[in-house]
């Protein structure tokens, strides 16, 4: 049994497919935005494994530039979910209903 | 064969981490399935002939990213109180059929052949060393690799204008 | 030189924009003198060109400014030639005269520089109504016009009266820019286009008599509108609750002609439907004929101004009713002059009274305000018709027209004559209660001559009320000649013969003579005559129009509209119209239950609604 | 290289030179005057301008530019692409990203010392979106989305200790980001798909379907979805849309202005290059869904409006009907791009004044606008009720106004496609909608009692008074818009 690149896409799809579920359950920021930053790790999986099936290395430096949106993506959430909790001290996005209709 | 074994080891440990880090009711444990996941996928990494990126991953994710995730947490505090409490009854449930729709609405796309790209493009024997990458990065990424500076610049700045506290200045802003 | 000509429109246009936003700032005197010298500006822009038509060297030119709606025959383009030419040197001389003029009558006014920005708007639209090249550009100068008009009328806002005026005239004009708009229509649906040289020059092709008959009566309902006409004259007296210098610019000058041009530029149009021809020339007479009697028991002095206009607008809707285009036009030009003058006058009188409109507490103002009688004895004498003022060639000339058609419009000459008397009467009454005779206003007021920006264009305005009908005596057609450019393909009046001719106008002539004596003989003594009289009282309340309107269609409409919204409509129309709103609305409130403002539905939403999408793209495709 | 090889980029470097000057200037100067903000203004009109060169450098050459460091290796794909299309959308973010800017003075001048970081965070985001329109590579589109995402992210939060202000903020990152993965996930799809990043050039998607027909285009039909999915998001098309109207609600005012039109602008501009430029021999599959997703947008956009009473959600349900339209022109191919353009150039300027007069009655870092608040506006500030009524009429397309030019084209092109039902859906939900926006045109005129006067900001004024404009102007003459934007195709 050799290892495919199918495998890996479809390893990567189920972790997308579990970060999905995790944003959707979770009412911690956190939690929601760590599984945002595993769908994210799951397409980097899926840019580098199809860089090296197709021998194409723009997957790969795709990959690199994706965990630079990350890092700012990360940096900045991170200060977001401070300021919500300075104001509100909790961090639960079910709170966050005040706007609506 | 030792390929086989290694993917299918750390394929499980990453579902599995992903999966803890989804249920955990204490989100520091939610971090430490995600960690568990991002060391996993460098690991495939490795597999794939992408060393660099796969250095990259353990410094930035599991390194950089990771350390402000818990950081943050403290800072905050662990709050374990109704960690994913539904917010109707069917939530679980509808979760679980959604994030399953998602998988197999990917994979019946997939199903015989997921690449479908022309090889023709490729260039044989790749290898993601850190040369191959640089040469890349630094020959047609040029541009792009000098446009991230305004990522960079735009995280500074966020960091400061939000989670940077005058008490002076808040009153009136919030009232303005 | 007629490539500047755009800015004919653009500039006045840049005033209004300039005076709108920065107006304040720039303060009244800049703010004033920006928006007078646009209207110059255009105005010496306009002169060249125009003297190239008098000198012969001019030719008619369509200059193409940008691609607006090409597919429809409807670019931004100017279509140059002598009617537009005079139209041109009209608006914005007379306007020019009478933006000086409001420099020193609006004087200290909170919103100086909103008026002139308006005051410019209207120049703008209606060089863009009188330069169109086309029915659709047309139509936007049109509405343009109705609604700086409106603005104009409903400029002192605070007055209720002002308001309603400003209300009343927009609803007015709407029904005949209904009549307009349907005519737009069959014209588009019949030439395929708004283009007015091909629909000019194929039109006697194509055109059935039936099909013309209904175009021209349609554009004649708009042009009825605009220029007052029986039974839609009912807003310009109204109107008159808006400054003066507005009144004088836009409700006697130039607005309320755009109907007169609009006939006179589709004379090709009206020309294949003798029908129309007939109908508006009765309606003209009519209206003159109505207004006039009304005119004559006015106190005042802006309402006589405004059924005398309405009157002469009659002459001209007369004119081109029987196919004196030129005579309409003439008319149209020396009106402009004169009533322009007039309405100045009498806003310079009104100044002078603090204020007071009623002719009845003036009197004796000769001494007090030399130039302002001068100036208005010389409208008095044009307006009635008296020669060799400009009235008397202009109103002649239709008069004559009228004549030399035969038969039954035998009859029009005769009732235009009536109105050419009672024209010469109600005037003489007007100027002599206002300027001679015994002062009648009191201790408190102290009448003054009024500053130079308001003298001067009463002065310039007074001299061409002289003069401008001498371009066109009988015995040396010079305005004819000059306008034939445009009025390709219309035939000439036939059967005025020169001893016709002056036969005609000694009749007219005398007849005015005699309105002014008698006149003269009833006012000029120490004390006013009783005017007592059914007939008079009735003419003082403008026979009872507006109150018939109420009554006639505004009452029964009313009645039929309750009975729709209490029978009709909760069982019908509302139960539809609920249905569907209460539907729309209840489908709003579910959608809104989902909007919660919980980020997890909203995550939710997003991820269900990208699973259907990949699977209805797989199914789409064919992926599966 | 010389400079002619640094004007393709000419407009993102500005923009970052401008941003960099305005923090240095920021520690430098007197925190009591913003003379950094001035700054910022020169920067966007300096950015159109290279847009204008841009314009004309396209027009004298004639076909499109690629751009790389040429010099160092062969390029096998270029980075940035120098078109009619991405000139276009130089000068519009430009002159967009000016007017906003002009509209935010208010809260630039009260946020002090900290309306540096405003103001640049402004200038990055807008060269984030520019890249959206100015490239042919996948990658470097999510870049850019990113750029101009995060910033907005940082914008809703801005306002510091307003729980409403923080709400939106998180509110927007959550579901932007997870939307963000969506896309780049549609990204990853295509790469595996078609083995290409780009769309033009050498190796390119185009090239890859000029040579190879797809027998299995599962994942390519994944791919574009799931690419969908993600711009459907940004320009909150239905059943994307339900961030839109919380976000704008809690983010400052004086801030929505240029998160509404600019990721609008932007992110149709980045569906025209993807979709238009790359896979238009796919347009059998995604138009029929694009389609329906447009009269989704259209009817939820028009019924979730009627039932608002706060003025900013119903701007923002305004908007998702408006995408509605928008995506309409996208069902006619290539052909729908200049009625695109013209519609969303128009439609952001409006945007823009319509959030600018909203900060002005209710103040630039408030969060709620009650349309009651909004009664007798015409009498407190004649200039602001005609102006907002002007917008209003804009908005709704009314004839003689830029919106309804807009609907037309978009409506004649959705037709010509064979979109009939398109057009019916969307010529109900106009007659509709009208219901909406002259409901707060008869509020703005309705009589007030208290009748306290409004004062507005000369550069308030300015930008209002621009927004209107364009409103009015090219309403009454759109002929020479139209003209320009047919040469702005992503070819």
């Amino acid at each position: 049994m050799i290892v495919t690149t199918t495998w890996f896409l479809l390893l990567a799809a189920a972790l997308f497919s579990i970060g999905v579920a995790g944003v959707l359950i979770r009412r911690n920021a956190l939690v929601m935005f760590m599984s945002i930053e595993l769908m994210l790790n799951a397409v980097n999986l899926t840019f580098v494994a199809v860089s090296r099936e197709l021998g194409l290395i723009e997957g790969q430096v795709a990959a690199l530039f994706v965990m630079v949106v990350a890092a700012t993506e990360v940096t900045v959430g991170l200060a977001i979910v401070v300021a919500v909790f300075r104001t509100r001290a909790s961090a639960n996005v079910d709170e966050l209903a005040e706007m609506k209709g | 064969m030792a390929e086989t074994i290694v993917f299918i080891i750390f394929a499980a440990v990453a579902l599995v981490g992903a999966v803890w880090m989804v249920m955990a009711p204490n989100p520091v444990h939610s971090a430490i399935g995600l960690l568990a996941v991002m060391f996993s996928i460098a690991v495939h990494y490795v597999i794939l002939d992408a060393h660099l990126i796969a250095a990259v991953q353990v410094i930035i994710y599991a390194g950089a990213v990771m350390t402000l995730f818990v950081f943050v947490i403290m800072l905050i505090g662990v709050d374990t109180a109704d960690a994913y409490g539904p917010q109707v009854p069917i939530q679980r449930a509808m979760t679980a059929a959604v994030a399953a729709g998602f998988f197999a609405a990917i994979a019946l796309a997939g199903r015989v052949v997921w690449i479908t790209g022309s090889a023709a493009f490729g260039r044989p024997n790749l290898s993601g060393t850190v040369e191959a990458v640089a040469d890349e990065l630094f020959g047609t990424w040029m541009v792009v690799f000098l446009s991230t500076i305004m990522l960079l610049t735009i995280a500074a700045m966020g960091t400061i204008a939000l989670a940077y506290f005058h008490e002076d200045s808040t009153e009136d802003e919030a009232s303005a | 030189m007629t490539d500047l000509l755009w800015l004919v429109i653009a500039l006045p246009l840049l005033g209004a924009v300039v005076n709108l936003f920065f107006g304040k700032r720039l303060g009244e005197p800049v703010a004033g003198g920006l928006s007078v010298g646009v209207v110059v500006a255009s105005w010496a822009i306009a002169v060249p060109a125009t003297l190239s038509f008098v000198t012969g060297s001019g030719q008619v030119e369509t200059i193409y400014l940008f691609s607006w709606i090409p597919v429809v025959g409807a670019d931004a383009a100017i279509l140059w030639d002598p009617l537009s030419a005079v139209m041109t040197m009209i608006v914005t001389g007379v306007g020019a005269l009478i933006h000086i003029y409001s420099l020193g009558y609006m004087r200290g006014d909170e919103r100086y520089p909103r008026f002139f920005a308006f005051l410019n708007l209207f120049i703008a639209s209606m060089m863009i109504l009188v330069l169109s090249a086309n029915f659709a550009m047309m139509f936007v100068g049109w509405e343009l016009v109705g609604l700086s008009s409106y603005l104009l009328i409903s400029f002192w806002f605070t007055k209720p009266e002002a308001a309603a005026a400003g209300k009343k005239a927009f609803i007015v004009n709407r029904i005949g820019d209904w009549g307009f708009l349907v005519a737009l229509m069959i014209i588009f649906a019949t030439f395929g286009t708004f283009d007015f040289g091909t629909i000019f020059t194929t039109a006697p092709g194509i055109l059935t008599v039936g099909a013309a008959t209904a175009i021209t009566l349609l554009l004649f309902v708009g042009a009825a509108g605009k220029s007052a006409q029986i039974p839609l004259y009912i807003w310009l007296p109204d109107a008159m609750e808006g400054p003066t210098p507005v009144s004088a610019l836009i409700h006697a000058a130039t607005m309320v002609t755009a109907g007169v041009f609009m006939i006179a530029r589709a004379a090709v149009l009206f020309e294949l439907a003798p029908v129309s021809g007939a109908v508006i020339a009765v309606v003209g007479t009519l209206t003159a004929l109505v207004a006039a009697l009304i005119a004559v028991s006015q106190t005042d002095i802006k309402k006589v101004l405004a059924y005398s206009t309405i009157s002469q607008l009659g002459f001209m809707v007369l004119a081109v009713g029987v196919g004196a285009y030129t005579a309409g036009v003439f008319h149209l030009a020396t009106h402009a002059f004169f009533k322009a003058l007039l309405f100045l006058g009498a806003g310079s009188v009104i100044h002078a009274m603090a204020g007071e409109q009623d002719m009845r507490k003036m009197g004796g103002l000769r001494k007090m305000m030399p130039v302002t009688f001068i100036t208005m004895a010389i409208g008095w004498l044009a307006i009635s018709g008296i020669f060799p003022f400009a009235g008397f060639w202009s109103k002649d000339e239709i008069l004559a027209a009228t004549f030399a058609k035969g038969g039954a419009f035998i009859v029009l000459w005769a009732v235009g004559l009536f109105v050419a008397l009672l024209t010469a009467f109600y005037m003489t009454r007007m100027f002599v209660m206002t300027f001679l005779g015994r002062p009648r206003w009191d201790g408190g007021t102290h009448p003054h001559e009024s500053p130079a920006t308001m003298t001067v264009p009463l002065i310039v305005l007074g001299f061409f009320s002289v003069s401008a009908g001498l371009v066109n005596t009988p015995a040396r057609l010079a305005f004819e000649h000059f306008l034939e450019p445009s009025f390709v393909g219309v035939p000439h009046i036939k059967g005025l013969t020169l001893g016709l001719i002056v036969t005609l106008a000694v009749v007219s002539l005398v007849v005015a003579l005699a309105g002014v004596t008698w006149g003269w003989l009833a006012y000029r003594r120490d004390e006013l005559p009783a005017e007592d009289g059914a007939f008079w009282r009735r003419s003082l309340e403008a026979f009872a129009v507006d109150d018939f309107y109420g009554r006639v269609i505004v009452a029964p409409g009313k009645r039929v509209s309750t009975w729709a919204a209490e029978t009709m409509d909760p069982r019908v129309i509302d139960g539809a119209a609920h249905g569907v709103a209460r539907g729309v609305l209840r489908f709003g409130s579910v959608l809104g239950k989902l909007q919660t403002g919980q980020v997890r539905g909203y995550a939710g939403g997003m991820a269900v609604a990208g699973v259907i999408l990949i699977f209805v793209f797989l199914a789409v495709g064919g992926g599966f | 290289m010389g400079n002619a090889a640094l004007l393709p980029v000419a407009f993102e470097v500005i923009l970052i030179a401008g941003a960099l000057l305005v923090l240095m200037v920021a520690v430098i100067a007197d925190r009591r005057r913003s003379v950094w903000a001035p700054i910022a203004g020169v920067a966007y009109l300096a950015a159109a301008a290279a847009g204008i060169l841009q314009w004309r450098a396209v027009a004298e050459s004639g076909g499109d530019l690629y751009f790389s460091t040429p010099d160092i290796v062969i390029v096998r794909s270029p980075m940035v692409v120098m078109d009619g299309f991405s000139a276009f959308a130089a000068i519009l973010l430009g002159l967009l990203g000016f007017v906003a800017l002009l509209g935010s003075w208010d809260l630039v001048v009260r946020l002090g010392k900290r309306s540096a970081e405003f103001v640049a965070l402004g200038l990055l985001a807008v060269a984030g979106l520019h890249m959206m329109a100015a490239t042919p590579n996948l990658i470097v589109i999510f870049i850019g989305l990113e750029t101009a995402s995060i910033s907005f992210y940082i914008l809703a939060g801005f306002i510091r200790g307003s729980r409403a202000s923080d709400e939106s903020a998180l509110k927007y990152f959550l579901l932007g980001s997870l939307a963000s993965a969506m896309f780049l996930y549609g990204i990853a799809l295509t790469f595996a798909a078609t083995g290409s990043l780009t769309i033009y050039g050498a190796n390119s998607i185009r090239d890859f379907f000029s040579v190879a027909i797809i027998t299995e285009p599962g994942i390519l039909l994944a791919g574009l979805a799931l690419m969908l999915a993600g711009l459907f998001f940004k320009v909150s098309a239905a059943p994307f849309h339900q961030w839109a109207p919380d976000v704008y609600q809690g983010a400052p005012s004086a801030a929505v202005g240029l998160m509404a039109a600019g990721i609008k602008v932007a992110a149709f501009a980045a569906l025209a290059r993807i979709f238009i430029g790359g896979f238009i021999s796919q347009i059998d599959a995604w138009a029929p869904i694009i389609g329906v997703v447009a009269a989704l947008s259209m009817v939820v956009g028009t019924t979730m409006a009627l039932v608002q009473t706060d003025l900013k959600r119903l701007l923002a349900y305004s908007g998702v009907a408006h995408s509605g339209y928008l995506l309409a022109t996208f069902v006619g191919g290539v052909e729908g791009v200049p009625p695109m353009w013209f519609y969303v150039s128009t439609y952001a300027f409006m945007v823009v004044g319509a959030f600018t007069i909203v900060s002005v009655v209710n103040g630039p870092a408030a969060h709620a606008a009650p349309i009651s608040s909004f009664k007798g506006l015409a009498k407190r500030s004649p200039e602001m009720g005609w102006l907002l009524a002007i917008i209003m009429f804009g908005l709704s397309g009314m004839p003689f106004f830029a919106g309804f030019v807009g609907k037309v084209f978009a409506f004649v092109v959705a037709g010509e496609a064979g979109f009939l039902w398109l057009v019916v859906i969307g010529t109900l939900a106009t007659v509709v909608g009208l219901a909406f926006y002259l409901k707060v045109v008869a509020t703005i005129f309705a009589p007030d009692e208290s009748g306290e006067g409004l004062e507005a900001s000369t550069s308030a004024r300015i930008a209002i008074a621009i927004s209107a404009t364009v409103t009015v102007v090219f309403g009454i003459v759109p002929w020479p818009l139209l003209e320009v934007v047919r040469d702005a195709l992503p070819i």
